[in-house]
């Protein structure tokens, strides 16, 4: 149990947050499966144009690692596999059709709690749902035979108009329960559950788990900065993450038997008008679920935050919102000059910081052009850990891999450096810099 | 193998440019420094700097097979030193003035690194002729960057060259003023740097 | 390829006992060679500085057997003390001024039977470096003749420009004495003489920006002036 | 709006290409002047903060406005030009020759070394051509500067690799380069006052060379605390008068642009070294060593480089403690090379170069301090 108030970190004041209200989607014609939203596997599929899949039909699987199984969120028949530079498949894309599953075995609350560390994991491997576990050092789908020493849980809510924890969750504390009951044969160390003031009431009846309050500016929510907080990674430490929804997922399957393909999504940006919440398919085309009109020669759709997510027609594995916010409309004159009492920045250099509670709609201009790197010592400010975000950016671009190692480099991933990209003025991308520092990490083992 | 062949020439040619004991090497720069306000002082001392190489390479070429290597080093510092103190004695003999404005450069070249180098890395393994030619080249390598140095500093500094003005007077009478900074130690620092930053631009090679 | 020798002690101390009789037999002949001709230089240099400001010749570049008798022809030296008594013992070429600061060598010029004009050296700590000089007057022992500074370290362009001609001739025709017959030497003030400027006779125009420099100019010139006065006290008293 | 974009993209086209393509990196600099750049994000962050190196720079020279206003006006005062408006346009015209020489061969080696490494000309020197004139004194002969600035900008940053890569401030390089090269024109007395024949003291020099006591030499001399602080003294155009500094410094301290390590650590640096000088020098004769502590802040170049120069970002230290040693470093070496550097009474400019050349040494051991650190974490 543990108070965490952080000082360091910055709420983007944005326009278009989800009202707290969930609708049913009920037409849903397609699906797509992206085996890119999981981040360095190759997949080997498993399905060919033309087939019938059920929900948890298996679609693909890791190549490296064949255990590991992907699964469909529904049932239908695959229309397309698209393919993208140098043949990577990119999307699986499935025309849904009536319901039907694959059957699994299912659990009670006591044979939950009697399992063993191998059987669970077995389970939960043939579930298609270990994906779900992410690990640190490098986020990427946890690994199979190396124990955790602990597993973490963010139910902070601080991105830029993310979607609640609780409203994703509602009504399903009991699945929840289960999930952590679950989770916990698969590691003797503790599971950590971070919630917010907000997100509090939710789990306070949850048990096994060592809750911890975060407060403070995005990104307190990041994963990355808990852990950094609570039980700070050291050399050859391996921690799992999980997020709190994938928890209550996993709870689902174990008492259904079924692959539990629904799921909920917050509808949020300012160029939505209808921003609530919808509950529907895993993968759901985002046309179809958005009620409004979109075009995308003017409109950005992400799949996730403004911060971190990522253009896309299908909502991502991991996320669950979906943020659309205008393009920009053209070059401006003298914009350099601009007085900006509508100008979203950081920096007190407009004059829309007297007016720092007024929610902004900016759209994707980069605001600039990239330039020599200036040690303002203003990032600083926005990463809440003793790391020194320009001196481990330095060390990654001088390929200075014991450096990097030396500076944090395991401790981090790119989206706790996403808002130092946001206000650079130089525009320097920290978070392609850190992702090129991991994967080089990676490759020297 | 005739004296002049493309072999022996390599000894000579390679330090003026490719290996140059002072922009490649960055060695002995200490007295590019002090002796380059005026040309005449850097080509005294060029001219000390080759004889002194050349003769200390053949010298020490000539005994590389009877010295016991134990002593190997303070031989070849005993023969370096006598060379030195001798182009000392015969300054101060016939360039007086000269000598006077070297002061302790030149018994410094006992202590420059390229002459104590050149001999262990070249004249101890090799017979006396190439010996010659690599103690020539690497001096005159020294001398190319000592002078153009001396060149730059002396027509930005003092307007003259080997002493006569060449500024013109009229170009003082409109203004003009001689860059009291070329003088300084830093103008030589800031010459050789520009150097080194062009040749290694043009050849293109970074040492370590 | 002449075999390697067998490396024994008595061999290595053979070898170094050969290589330094070598170099010694060469140093040392070299040295005895060339030490007519060197003392030559350092004497000429001297003279040459000590002619040229009394202008017995115009630029420092004259053949040294011409120096030399110049020199000989026109140039007495003596030592004085203190307290202006000429001492016999000594040569005023080889006072070395650290050594015996009490030894003050003189040297003046001869036209005739006439001492026209007085040499003597000055030296002392300016902003860097110490300067060294000649100031000569004339027989008056008041005006000056002469001046010139030929080893310092100053800032090339500010202090620096001690040495350059249009400094040096400033000094032509200034005093040193004031009304009442005492030292007051000459000052380097800041600047230039401003129209109206008391005593402009003991002034002389400043170096922009050299104003420590000559501050130490200042200080020197008047102290070594005052060691000299007892000795140019008794010339004068002679002259008049 | 339409109508200028097409313009600029079709000259663009034009010049990109063909026999003026040494020029294209001027017109991006003016392209993306006029109108912004546009270009949209690719990736995340999906937005970006308003701010640009165009906006941060231009911060900078806001900030300097006031400095150039008052010091307009006492290079006038100074000459003797009579009346307000006649005096500020009096140092005007002579401070304007000095940016617009400043800026035109500033770009163009900026425009050179652009098209050599492909590249636009960078906003840095924006601010470097305002800050060099604001150091130099109103008789500063033209090509000087002309020649000041091709030192700055190819030794002082270019020779490192250009924009970001400097160890130096470009501007401060220029002005030691100057100093350095063509004392006569940059310090002494004569200089400091635009009008022939007339001559004045800095306080600094006043103090340098005085013997007693230094408030009585300054009060003899008329320059009373007072005075210098509002800059009404002879100096370097931008430096003397330390009110119009502080507004400066204030604009930039709101805007975040300058660090306020940096400025508090200076001032308390050499405020600290100031106070035991002081006091070690109190029977002392004379000259720096009796000035006030106070008295070492409004003197000279001091506030100046304080304000603008230590805290350009490229030169400055990077770490947060890095930051607070940089900035003490620099503000104890300014007091000791007044107080016991007899030739420049001036010492900003040594201190800040001096503190340039070691701020990698500091940063370097800062993040060895958070190496150690997060070794040592949990032990």
């Amino acid at each position: 149990m543990g108070v965490f108030k952080l000082k360091k970190g910055y709420d983007i004041p944005l326009q278009g947050s989800a009202v707290r209200r969930i609708e049913k989607v009920l037409k849903i014609t397609a699906i797509a499966v992206q085996p890119i939203d999981f981040r360095g596997m190759r997949p080997g599929m498993k399905v060919e144009i033309g087939d019938t899949v059920k929900r948890g039909s298996v679609l693909f699987v890791d190549k490296q690692r064949p255990d590991i199984v992907f699964r469909s969120p529904a049932s239908g028949t695959v229309r397309e596999i698209v393919r993208g530079e140098r043949r990577v498949i990119q999307r699986v894309i499935i025309d849904v059709d009536a319901d039907s599953s694959e059957s699994f075995e299912n659990f009670s609350k006591a044979q939950i709690g009697a399992l063993a560390t191998d059987q669970a994991k077995k389970i939960l491997l043939n579930s298609g749902l270990w994906p779900t576990l992410r690990q640190r050092p490098f986020s990427r789908i946890a690994d199979l035979d190396k124990a955790p020493k602990s597993i973490f849980i963010s139910a902070v809510d601080s991105a830029p108009l993310q979607a609640e924890t609780d409203m994703l969750l509602e009504g399903r504390e009991q699945d929840f329960q289960l999930g952590i009951d679950f989770l916990a044969k698969l590691t003797d160390g503790k599971i950590h559950l971070s919630v917010s003031a907000k997100t509090e009431a939710f789990f306070s009846k949850v048990e096994g788990v060592e809750m911890h309050h975060f407060s403070g500016p995005h990104p307190a929510g990041n994963v990355g900065v808990q852990i950094h907080h609570i039980d700070r990674i050291q050399a050859s430490d391996l921690v799992w993450y999980i997020s709190p929804r994938h928890v209550a997922q996993i709870g689902n399957f174990l008492i259904e038997g079924e692959y539990p393909g629904s799921k909920t999504y917050a509808l949020t940006g300012s160029e939505l008008t209808n921003r609530h919440y919808v509950k529907a398919t895993e993968g759901a085309l985002i046309s179809e679920l958005v009620a409004d009109p979109i075009s995308t020669s003017t409109q950005r759709v992400i799949s996730g935050n403004v911060l971190t997510g990522r253009q896309s027609e299908a909502v991502g594995f991991y996320d669950d919102m979906i943020t659309v916010i205008p393009e920009p409309k053209g070059r401006r004159f003298m914009g350099w000059l601009q007085l900006g009492f509508n100008a979203n920045s950081f920096w007190p250099m407009f004059l829309s910081k007297l007016t720092p509670k007024k929610k902004l709609a900016p759209d994707t201009d980069m605001n600039g052009e990239e330039r020599a790197f200036v040690s303002t010592g203003e990032y600083e400010k926005l990463v809440p850990m003793d790391v020194l975000p320009v001196h481990l950016c330095k060390a990654v671009l001088v390929e200075d891999i014991e450096l990097m190692e030396q500076l944090g480099i395991y401790e981090v991933a790119p989206e706790d450096f996403a808002l130092c990209s946001y206000i650079c003025p130089s525009k320097i991308e920290f978070g392609d810099i850190i992702e090129q520092g991991i994967i080089a990490m990676e490759k020297e083992g | 193998m005739s004296l002049l062949s493309k072999k022996n020439m390599r000894f000579l040619k390679d330090p003026l440019m490719d290996n140059n004991p002072i922009s490649t090497q960055v060695l002995g720069i200490c007295s590019a420094l002090a002796v380059t306000v005026q040309m005449q002082t850097a080509i005294v001392m060029s001219v000390a700097v080759v004889s002194v190489l050349a003769f200390s390479n053949v010298l020490i070429s000539l005994i590389r097979n009877k010295v016991p290597s134990n002593i190997r080093i303070i031989v070849e510092l005993a023969i370096i030193a006598t060379l030195v103190i001798l182009v000392d004695q015969v300054l101060k003999a016939f360039l007086y003035d000269i000598s006077k404005q070297l002061s302790v450069f030149v018994g410094l070249i006992i202590t420059n690194c390229i002459v104590l180098g050149r001999a262990e890395a070249f004249a101890l393994q090799n017979k006396p002729w190439p010996s010659f030619l690599d103690g020539v080249g690497n001096g005159l390598g020294y001398s190319m960057i000592l002078i153009v140095v001396a060149f730059g500093r002396e027509i930005l500094g003092s307007g003259t060259l080997l002493g006569f003005q060449v500024i013109p007077d009229a170009a003082y009478a409109a203004g003009y003023q001689n860059m009291g900074l070329m003088v300084l130690a830093p103008g030589a620092f800031i010459l050789l740097g520009l150097i080194i930053w062009v040749q290694r631009t043009i050849t293109g090679t970074v040492s370590d | 390829m002449a075999s390697k020798p067998r490396i024994t002690k008595a061999y290595t101390l053979g070898f170094a006992a050969a290589v330094t009789m070598v170099c010694s037999v060469l140093l040392a002949s070299a040295a005895t060679l060339l030490k007519d001709r060197q003392e030559q230089n350092v004497q000429l240099d001297i003279k040459c500085n000590i002619l040229s400001v009394l202008e017995l010749i115009e630029s420092k570049d004259v053949e040294a057997q011409q120096a030399f008798s110049l020199f000989d022809d026109n140039i007495v030296s003596f030592v004085v003390d203190l307290n202006g008594q000429q001492i016999n013992d000594r040569k005023a070429e080889d006072v070395d001024p650290k050594a015996d600061p009490e030894l003050l060598p003189v040297f003046a010029r001869q036209d005739g039977f006439e001492l026209t004009a007085f040499c003597i050296p000055i030296q002392g700590k300016a902003l860097w470096s110490t300067v060294k000089g000649y100031i000569a007057l004339e027989n008056d022992l008041n005006t000056i003749k002469g001046i010139t500074f030929y080893s310092h370290g100053e800032t090339p362009g500010l202090g620096g420009e001690i040495d350059k001609e249009w400094f040096t001739t400033a000094f032509k025709g200034k005093t040193i004495l004031n009304d009442a017959g005492e030292i007051v030497s000459v000052e380097i003030v800041k600047g230039k003489i401003r129209p109206g400027e008391s005593n402009p006779e003991h002034k002389v125009d400043g170096i922009s920006g050299a104003t420590l420099t000559t501050k130490g100019l200042n200080i020197f010139i008047k102290a070594t002036l005052e060691k000299y006065e007892p000795y140019f006290k008794t010339v004068r008293g002679e002259n008049s | 709006m339409k109508f200028l974009e097409r313009l600029l993209n079709n000259i663009d086209k034009t010049i990109k290409e063909g026999p003026f393509k040494i020029f294209h990196p001027m017109f991006g600099a003016f392209n993306t002047m006029l109108i912004t750049p546009g270009h949209a994000t690719s990736t995340g962050p999906h937005i970006r903060d308003s701010i640009d190196m165009k906006r941060f720079m231009g911060i900078v020279i806001f900030a300097l406005v006031p400095s150039i206003l008052v010091g307009s006006y006492n290079v006038g005062l100074q000459a003797g030009v009579e009346g307000l408006f006649a005096a500020f346009m009096f140092g005007f015209l002579k401070l304007l020759p000095i940016i617009v020489v400043t800026y035109a061969v500033g770009l163009g080696w900026e425009m050179i070394f652009g098209h050599i490494n492909g590249h636009d000309i960078h906003e840095g020197f924006l601010v470097t051509g305002i800050l060099l004139p604001l150091t130099l004194p109103p008789t500063i002969p033209l090509w000087q500067v002309a020649v000041a600035v091709s030192f700055g900008t190819v030794i002082g940053k270019e020779v490192f690799g250009g924009t970001g890569m400097n160890l130096l401030n470009p501007a401060l390089t220029a002005r030691a380069f100057l100093f350095f090269t063509y004392p006569g024109n940059i310090s002494g007395d004569s200089v400091w006052v635009a009008q022939d024949g007339f001559t004045g003291a800095t306080p600094l020099a006043a103090v340098a060379s005085s013997t007693g006591s230094a408030v009585d030499t300054l009060n003899a001399a008329g320059f009373t605390l007072n005075k210098m602080f509002f800059g009404f003294n002879p100096g370097s155009i931008g430096e003397t008068s330390t009110i119009a500094i502080l507004i400066g410094a204030v604009i930039l301290l709101i805007t975040g642009v300058a660090s306020w390590r940096i400025m508090l650590a200076t001032v308390v640096g050499a405020y600290g070294m100031a106070l035991i000088v002081q006091f070690l020098g109190a029977d002392l004769a004379g000259g720096m060593r009796t000035l006030p502590a106070h008295y070492h802040l409004v003197m000279g170049g001091f506030m100046f480089g304080t304000v603008f120069m230590t805290t350009d970002p490229v030169s400055a230290a990077g770490t947060n403690i890095g930051k607070w040693i940089y900035g003490i470093l620099i503000g104890v070496m300014v007091i000791l090379i007044r107080a016991f550097n007899p030739a420049y009474p001036e010492g900003m400019m040594l201190a800040i170069l001096f503190g340039n050349v070691f701020s990698p040494l500091i940063d370097h051991f800062v993040v060895k301090a958070n190496i150690k650190r997060r070794l040592n974490y949990g032990k």
